[in-house]
Order: structure tokens, then C-alpha cells, then sequence
């Protein structure tokens, strides 16, 4: 196969590292996005 | 020191910097808006008192829920080791109630479970924060910092009905 | 650089030193783990330790500070101690000041540990006024930080002599990491030498009469929150450091990875009051611009995740990983160094998404003093750092006594994981009965208030602390093994130092400079810190007696 | 980029920081500005004071004005120390330049059925309350008073079974915008009337100096915060 998928620092891009960060933002902002539902549904304090 | 000294930074990187940025920026609107606009705030100084004398005389000497008119209250809580004076308040649904909390001896914490009122109480200051309850039920209000050897044991309730 | 330069024997030795005082803290801070979170799930054992330990609380202190105070910073003085030298190629310029250094932190240790077994002293690692613990509890802590200090100034010296030596040359990038963890550490620590010499050591010893309980958190948690970073560059340093060359690959990208770390020196003190969003004194304007240099700081994590995982990607590669996500699999992940400190990672993901939420200014109200606030820190502090530190130990361990590992790489691995998946569910746990409205630092089995929903998760809690204290001992076995043991193979260990993908040397002069970063580190402490400081220490009130409530 | 320039960069960069670090602390040390916050707004009213003049919120407005709340049959501590606190900020009011902006001192009774017209001014005759400044009044309907004193100046009074009044005397200071810009229901580590005169000042001072430019300023210390103690 054609593709020997060569490490050379010129041509390494980090590829896989954009999509397990993507699924970090992700899951980040499901998570924090539930806790701020949380906070809001919880009323007013001032 | 050579032309070659740059920081080369990463198209993927850049854009993964961008990314971060842009998040932290949704989320400090988001706070913002829920903080400043709807109105969930944190606590601000108060009033500063002196707890050795707190609890002899003033509102804390009695404390305890008070109607200031229909619908509207306002509870002046002691935290002590290791309880809260009063130790159960009734208020109708939908009313509002502001919360003055001190300390006479070391730090608490109050936390009125299922709402927002979450906060410290340290001896010398004044914690307040207001609330407004529709849902009836029963809320406890728990002791959320160590103050030793009784404090799981510290909390009281609020009634809503 | 001295050209054939050798670690000798006598700095092994004393690094080995700060090791054994490690894991001896967290080998007895540990037993205290389990017995808090069986409690959590209906099986309180305290009673049955009555005659020695007085209670739950007193158990929580012996594990906090053994823990997160005495463990982490023996251990990562003493491997900063190694970075400064390996990487510089030359002794410590004054190993007898850093002798000292050590010695007066295990003083202080002994002077910390008799009050608190004695029960005098009760008062969880925050400390917090008017509950007032015996004088030396206060004196030991206190020693331990100057002890840190001294050994610092030892590393600065060995660092300055280097530079005279080799000018124009890059600081080699763990040295630099960890020179600058050391500088951060020296600013935060401050605010606790504040606390406690014009405050909490006087008031313990009779001279005065009361303390200010707002005032004293202001200067706890200007060290609080810092104290955490310092946890977590020294795991940074291997991630970025040595890692790589563990993985088979080499550093994405230096030049990054040491302005993430003058990030994290300048970003990392100004912004305590986020630990005090709910604190009656401190103003919410002061809070919310605290809010947003915490999330300033979350950018130099970011760049950290990015860094790390592309040099993984790259090792990954390298060894032959294909297709978008496949270089994972290729990852040494049969090598317990690599495997730990990649599961750190994992477990610091959700750290991070924690943190930002405890950040997240009136977020905070949802989740404050609730047992969601320990599920976070034991990701932090107790995975991204002890996890890593674990992993570490497995090279560190026999790179310094010369001998092998003296257990087969599966059982390294199975303590690994069994850490792993024990933290994974007690974390989880937590963070769902915090949500819950659990409160933090309370025995639960002793609670009134418990509703029968949280009964399921705090069993769960249970069982997540008791997996996790079999991967602790089975962690202080290898080690102690190796350590003892007397046919072990003699080990051939070297530092693993990773390569850049990109000359160090190519690296901009401007982020191996320390006087423009440290004037900027000053200028917005002071900005961001000195208003309220000035404000809070000229309206002090020393009305709060002491309480003995234990 | 040549040696020199970096130099330049540098120095710069320094000069910024020097002047920013120096401005904020500035502007912390010797305040310039300090504000009161603006709490809330204070409820609308119609009282009739011992003069037989009706006074509401509206007849307030440019105005300043300090309510607070007692009655006369009170021997509770507190309510000596209320009206000791006023007869004291009577004494110093004249020290506090308001710049042409007048004040009023209305304390408004909570127990109305006892304290009539007359009984009010015979009371502030007898403690010596300047009528130019000082007056009694009283609003006759209880559910209003209830409305006014405990819903919109949040001061807690109950009318107990034995007829007897329970009380926390306090403070409000409104501004001439109908805002409330401090509040004084209990003790705190200040004196009452040092606290109030203090923030009587900051007040008068903002009145005198916020026009043109300068309210922007101030506006900017109410953004920041620099409350008055």
C-alpha cells in the first residue's frame, strides 16, 4: 500500500488529536451545559 | 539568535487555540447573562459584626422567619455549633425571603437544598441572599462546611405550602 | 555542562530521600480513604478505631494532609530536584543549603504529625479559623513551606551557575518546567505565610487574642488554588518532558509547551476568590474578575491537552498506528510508565470539565462544599498527579536504587488500572451525589438529611474508594519491593528526556527570559489581588476567639 | 527586529505595566471615588407628618432623604439608640456640604393608633428635633403601613396580641433618584451614626462633583465597585 503514513516532521499533522479533543469540547460542553441548566432551574437569588 | 528562532505554531493547534478561546468566551457570556441579567448572584459583603456579642442582643438574639408583609420575609438564621436557630421555618409558596446568616463561634456552611442559596457563613460577617420559593415542599437547609464533631448532623428545614 | 557529568550516588540518595518520606505519607494518608467512603455507603469503621483515632474528621485530616500536602510536596521536590540537575548536567551548586531544606521540611512534618494523631489538631488540611489547632500543627505546616522554599533557592542557584556556564544555551525543557513550578509555589505560598505568622501561629500561642476568619481565607486560598497547579506541573513536566520518548515519539512542540508554562506562572496565583465565590466578605464584582482569569487559565491546559496528545499522536504514528484514530492502539500501553500517566490523562479530561464548571462564577452556587468539590480534586490531585506520580515512580524508583522493578510490568499494569477504574467510579460518583446536593467533608451515614435517591451513588462511592485502596497498596508494594528488596536485577535506567520535533535552540529567546514574565507575574498579582488585600487587612477585625469544636 | 527596538518593546512593556499597576492601586489607596451602591428602589408612600403636611415619594424626588423608623412608646435600648443616632447626625448634618440639594430626616412611626399628629410633634418638641429638618409621621391605614415600612423599606415590626409592637429600628437612606443607597436594620462593627454620616458624605460628594465627565467616572466606580464602607 501506497500509504506508509511517514512521520517527518514536516508532514505530521496531529489529525486524530482534533477529533478526540473535538469529542473533549464536546463532552465538555454537554457537561458543564447540564450543570448551568441545573443552576437556572433553580431560581433566582438575588 | 537566528532567523530560524519563530514560533512556529500548528495550522491545527491555531485553530484548537481559537476553539478554546471562543468556549471559554460563550461561557463567560453565559455566566454573565445568568448572573448580572437573571439575576443569580454570588454573595456580597454584607455587614460586618462582631460574633462574641452577636447573638446577645439585635435580630440575632431571637432569630428566626419574620413576615416584612404579604409574601415577603426575611429570616435572620444563627449558625452555632451545631445548629441552626430556628430550626424549622414555614413560609407560603411563592413568597420571598431574604436570608441574614452569621456565625457565633466557628465557620458553617448553608446550603437550602434543590435552590441556589448556597453559601458560606463566617463568624464576623453576614451572609445574605434572597430567594423565591414556588414550589411547595420541604427544603433543608444543611451545614455544608466542617464544624466539627456534630456537624453532619446540622440542618434545618424550610416548609413550602 | 560538565562534560562526563553522572548523577552520583549521594544525590540519588537524597532524591530517593524525598521519595521514601512520599510514599510513607501517602501510604498512611491512604488508610484513611476507605474508611470515608465505606462510611459514605453505611459501614462507619471509626468506631472501631476509637482508641487511636477519635473520629471521622480526625481520619479526613491525616488524609488530607498526608495526602495532598506532605506526599505531593516531598515527592515533587525532590523530582524537580533531579530535572534541575539531569537536565543542567551539574550538581546542585549548594547541596548542603538544599540538605537543609530537606531536613527542615521533615521537621516540620513530625511537628505537623504529633498534634494531628494526638487529635489536637482536627482541622482538615484547610485549616480554617476559629477552629484553633495546636500551636505546632501551625509551626510544622509552616516549616514544611519554608523547608520547599530553601530547597527552591538551592535549585535557583544551581540554575544560575548553569547560566553563567552556558549562555545563549535553552534552559532544557523539564528544568525550565520545573524551575518555574518552584517560582509559582514561592509567590502562592504567601498567602499562607501570611496566615499564618500574623495570624494563626501568634493566636495558637496566646499572643493574640482572636483572628479574622474572612481575612484568613482571602490569604488560604491566594495559596489554595495555586497549590494545585503545583500538583499539577510537575506531572506536566513528564507529560511534556518525557513522556514523548516513554511513548516512542518526540515533543510536538517546544516552544509551546514553555509558554504554557510562563502561562501557568502568570495566570496560575491572581485567582483565588473563585475558591470564595460564596464568601460574605469579598465583593462579587472582585469575584467575577477572579472568574475570568480562572478561565484564562484553563487556555495554557488546553494548549497542554493539544501538546501532549499530538506528540502521542506522533509516537503513535511512528510506531506504526494508521487511519484517524488508530496510532491509539499503537501507544506502549503494555508499559505501566506509559499506561499510567495516559490513564492520568483520561481521568484529567474530566477534571477539567469539573474545574470549569467550580470556575464558572454563580455555576459555583449548584456545586459549593458539595461532594461534588472532592469528586473533582481527587481527578486532579489524585489522578493527573498521583496517578502520573505512580507511573513515574516506576522508572524513578530504579533509575535510583540501580535495581529493577521488582515486580513482573503485568501486576505494574493491573495497579495502574485498578486505580483507574476504582477512581473512575468513586469520581463519578461524587460529582452525581454533589449534584444532589450531598454536602463535602460531612460523614453521610451520620446525616439525617440523607433522601433514599442517594443512597445508590454513595454506595458506589464505596466501592470506588475500596478499589482504589488496593491500587495504593499494591502501588506502595512495588515500590517498597524494589526499594528492599536484596537480588533484585540491577536496573540500566536513564531520565527519560524527550526530543523536540523542533530544536530547542529554534525556540524564541523571548520564552527562556525570566525577568520580563516575572515583572508581569508581580504587576498582575498585584492588580488583580491588591485592592481587596489592602482593603481586607486595613478593615481587620481580630474578633473571633478560638474554638476547640472537636 | 533589531537589538534596539526589542529593547524599546521591553521598556514599553514595562512603562504599561508600571502605569496600569500604579493606576489600579492608585485608585484603591487614596480613592478618589467612592459611591454608595444602588441597592433598590424605595417604595412609594403617602405619610402625613406632625405638621399636618402630607408628604409621598414624589414630594422626595431631588431631594435626600434618611427615613427611619421607631415609635414613641418604645423602651426597648434600640429605639433609644435610634433616636440618639439621629439627634447626633442632626448635630453634624450641618458639616456635610450637599452642594444646594436638600435633606430630610423622616422617622415614621409603626404604631400609628398611639402616635397621632400631636402626639408626634409634642414628641419631637420634647427630644429637640429641628422641624426644618427633622419630622415625625404616620400613616393611618395599617395594611398600608405594613406595605410601605415592611414590604418596600423591609423594616420587620409586629403588632403582638397584648398590643405590644415588636421592632427593628432602622435606617434607610433613599437618594434624589428614589433609590435606596443604604440600609441600617442592625448593629454592625461601625456606629450607626458615624456609618450614616460617613455615607451621608459620599453621597453629598457624588451629588456635588458626578456632572459632566466626571459622571462617567463615577459611573465607573460603580462599576468597580468602590463602595464606601
Amino acid at each position: 500500500m501506497a500509504e506508509h503514513k511517514n512521520s517527518d516532521n514536516g508532514e505530521f499533522h496531529p489529525k486524530g488529536t482534533w477529533v478526540i479533543l473535538l469529542i473533549f469540547v464536546v463532552t465538555l460542553i454537554l457537561l458543564w451545559g447540564s450543570v448551568y441548566v441545573i443552576l437556572l432551574s433553580r431560581g433566582v437569588t438575588v | 539568535m537566528t532567523e530560524k528562532q519563530s514560533m512556529h505554531i500548528d495550522p491545527y493547534e491555531k485553530n484548537w487555540i481559537r476553539l478554546s478561546i471562543g468556549l471559554l468566551v460563550v461561557f463567560a457570556l453565559a455566566v454573565t447573562i445568568a448572573g448580572f441579567a437573571m439575576g443569580i448572584q454570588v454573595p456580597s459583603p454584607e455587614a460586618r459584626v462582631d460574633p462574641r456579642t452577636v447573638a446577645d442582643e439585635g435580630p440575632w438574639a431571637e432569630p428566626g422567619l419574620r413576615e416584612l408583609a404579604p409574601g415577603k420575609y426575611e429570616a435572620y438564621v444563627l449558625a452555632q455549633t451545631w445548629q441552626f436557630t430556628p430550626r424549622e421555618m414555614t413560609i407560603p409558596a411563592g413568597s420571598e425571603v431574604t436570608f441574614y446568616i452569621t456565625s457565633k463561634d466557628v465557620q458553617h456552611g448553608f446550603k437550602l437544598q434543590n435552590t441556589n442559596i448556597n453559601v458560606m457563613v463566617i463568624p464576623g460577617q453576614v451572609s445574605k441572599l434572597s430567594v423565591k420559593i414556588d414550589e411547595p415542599g420541604r427544603y433543608d437547609y444543611i451545614c455544608t462546611e466542617f464544624c466539627g464533631l456534630g456537624h453532619a448532623a446540622m440542618f434545618g428545614t424550610l416548609i413550602v405550602e | 555542562m560538565l562534560a562526563n557529568y553522572e548523577v552520583s550516588q549521594a544525590e540519588k540518595k537524597f532524591i530517593g530521600l524525598h521519595l521514601l518520606f512520599a510514599v510513607i505519607a501517602v501510604s498512611i494518608g491512604s488508610l484513611f480513604g476507605p474508611l470515608q467512603a465505606l462510611e459514605h455507603s453505611g459501614l462507619d469503621l471509626y468506631p472501631y478505631l476509637q482508641p487511636i483515632f477519635k473520629s471521622y474528621y480526625q481520619g479526613l485530616t491525616i488524609h488530607g494532609v498526608l495526602n495532598a500536602l506532605v506526599f505531593t510536596t516531598f515527592f515533587i521536590t525532590g523530582f524537580l530536584t533531579l530535572t534541575t540537575i539531569y537536565g543542567l548536567k551539574r550538581p546542585l551548586r549548594y547541596p548542603k543549603l538544599n540538605a537543609v531544606g530537606f531536613w527542615m521540611m521533615v521537621v516540620g512534618l513530625v511537628t505537623a504529625a504529633i498534634p494531628i494523631l494526638a487529635d489536637e489538631a482536627t482541622v482538615l488540611y484547610t485549616f480554617y479559623p476559629p477552629m484553633k489547632a495546636h500551636w505546632a500543627f501551625y509551626l510544622g505546616l509552616t516549616l514544611v513551606v519554608v523547608g520547599s522554599w530553601i530547597e527552591g533557592y538551592g535549585m535557583y542557584f544551581t540554575y544560575y551557575a548553569w547560566r553563567k556556564e552556558n549562555p545563549g544555551v535553552r534552559t532544557p525543557l523539564t528544568t525550565f518546567g520545573g524551575l518555574i513550578t518552584m517560582v509559582m509555589w514561592q509567590i502562592a505560598t504567601l498567602g499562607v505565610a501570611a496566615e499564618i505568622l500574623t495570624m494563626l501561629l501568634p493566636w495558637s500561642l496566646g499572643l493574640i487574642e482572636g483572628t479574622d476568619p474572612q481575612l484568613a481565607r482571602t490569604y488560604f486560598w491566594f495559596t489554595g488554588h495555586p497549590l494545585v497547579y503545583f500538583w499539577l506541573l510537575p506531572a506536566y513536566v513528564s507529560w511534556y518532558g518525557m513522556l514523548p520518548k516513554q511513548a516512542g515519539g518526540k515533543l510536538f512542540s517546544d516552544s509551546l509547551a514553555r509558554f504554557a508554562f510562563w502561562l501557568f506562572l502568570l495566570l496560575s496565583v491572581p485567582l483565588g476568590f473563585h475558591h470564595q465565590y460564596v464568601d460574605p466578605g469579598v465583593p462579587a464584582g472582585w469575584k467575577f474578575l477572579h472568574a475570568i482569569l480562572t478561565y484564562s487559565v484553563f487556555i495554557p491546559s488546553m494548549l497542554t491537552a493539544f501538546t501532549v496528545v499530538a506528540s502521542l499522536e506522533y509516537a503513535g504514528r511512528k510506531r506504526g498506528g494508521k487511519g484517524l484514530l488508530g496510532w491509539i492502539r499503537a501507544l506502549p500501553w503494555g508499559d505501566p510508565i506509559v499506561a499510567a500517566q495516559l490513564l492520568a490523562g483520561i481521568l484529567f479530561f474530566f477534571g477539567g470539565i469539573g474545574g470549569i464548571t467550580n470556575a464558572s462564577y454563580n455555576v459555583n452556587l449548584v456545586v459549593h462544599n458539595t461532594a461534588w468539590v472532592p469528586g473533582h480534586f481527587h481527578l486532579t490531585v489524585a489522578s493527573a498527579v498521583t496517578l502520573s506520580f505512580m507511573g513515574i515512580s516506576y522508572w524513578l524508583v530504579p533509575y535510583l536504587t540501580g535495581k529493577k522493578l521488582a515486580v513482573s510490568n503485568k501486576f505494574a499494569l493491573a495497579q495502574v488500572w485498578t486505580w483507574f477504574v476504582g477512581m473512575m467510579i468513586f469520581s463519578n460518583a461524587m460529582h452525581v451525589v454533589g449534584l444532589l446536593g450531598a454536602p463535602r467533608r460531612t460523614p453521610l451515614g451520620l446525616a439525617p438529611y440523607i433522601p433514599e435517591e442517594w443512597s445508590g451513588h454513595l454506595l458506589r462511592v464505596g466501592i470506588g474508594g475500596t478499589i482504589m485502596f488496593f491500587g495504593m497498596y499494591m502501588y506502595v508494594y512495588i515500590v517498597a519491593k524494589t526499594a528492599w528488596s536484596k537480588k533484585a536485577e540491577p536496573a540500566n535506567v536513564e531520565v527519560p528526556l524527550a526530543e523536540s520535533v523542533q530544536d530547542p535552540q529554534d525556540t524564541p529567546e523571548w520564552l527562556d527570559k525570566w525577568v520580563p514574565w516575572l515583572i508581569g507575574t508581580v504587576a498582575l498579582l498585584l492588580v488583580a489581588y491588591g485592592p481587596q488585600l489592602i482593603d481586607q487587612i486595613s478593615n481587620i477585625s481580630l474578633t473571633s476567639p478560638g474554638f476547640k469544636v472537636w | 527586529m533589531s537589538q534596539r527596538w526589542k529593547k524599546i518593546a521591553l521598556y514599553t512593556f514595562y512603562t504599561v505595566m508600571i502605569i496600569v499597576v500604579g493606576g489600579a492601586f492608585s485608585f484603591k489607596v487614596f480613592q478618589p471615588i467612592q459611591v454608595l451602591p444602588r441597592i433598590r428602589l424605595a417604595p412609594g408612600f403617602s405619610v402625613v407628618m406632625d405638621d399636618g403636611e402630607r408628604l409621598t415619594n414624589e414630594d422626595m424626588r431631588g431631594k435626600l432623604a434618611l427615613y427611619s423608623f421607631t415609635y414613641t412608646r418604645c423602651q426597648e435600648p434600640d429605639c433609644q439608640r435610634l433616636i440618639q443616632t439621629m439627634l447626633e447626625l442632626q448635630d453634624k448634618i450641618d458639616t456635610v456640604d450637599f452642594g444646594g440639594t436638600e435633606i430630610q430626616f423622616v422617622t415614621i412611626t409603626v404604631d400609628p393608633e398611639h402616635d397621632t399628629q400631636e402626639a408626634l410633634r409634642a414628641y419631637a418638641e420634647s427630644i429637640g428635633a429641628d422641624p426644618a429638618l427633622w419630622h415625625f409621621a404616620r400613616i393611618d391605614d395599617p395594611m398600608l403601613l405594613k406595605y410601605v415600612v415592611g414590604g418596600g423599606f423591609e423594616t420587620y415590626y409586629d403588632e403582638q396580641e397584648d398590643g405590644r409592637i415588636q421592632l427593628d429600628p432602622s435606617f434607610v437612606l433613599v437618594d434624589g433618584w428614589g433609590i435606596v443607597r443604604g440600609e441600617y436594620h442592625y448593629r454592625t462593627l461601625a456606629s450607626d451614626s458615624d456609618r450614616i454620616l460617613r455615607h451621608l458624605d459620599a453621597l453629598a460628594e457624588e451629588i456635588r462633583n458626578s456632572t459632566g465627565v466626571a459622571s462617567l467616572a463615577y459611573e465607573a466606580a460603580h462599576y468597580f465597585l468602590c463602595y464606601t464602607p
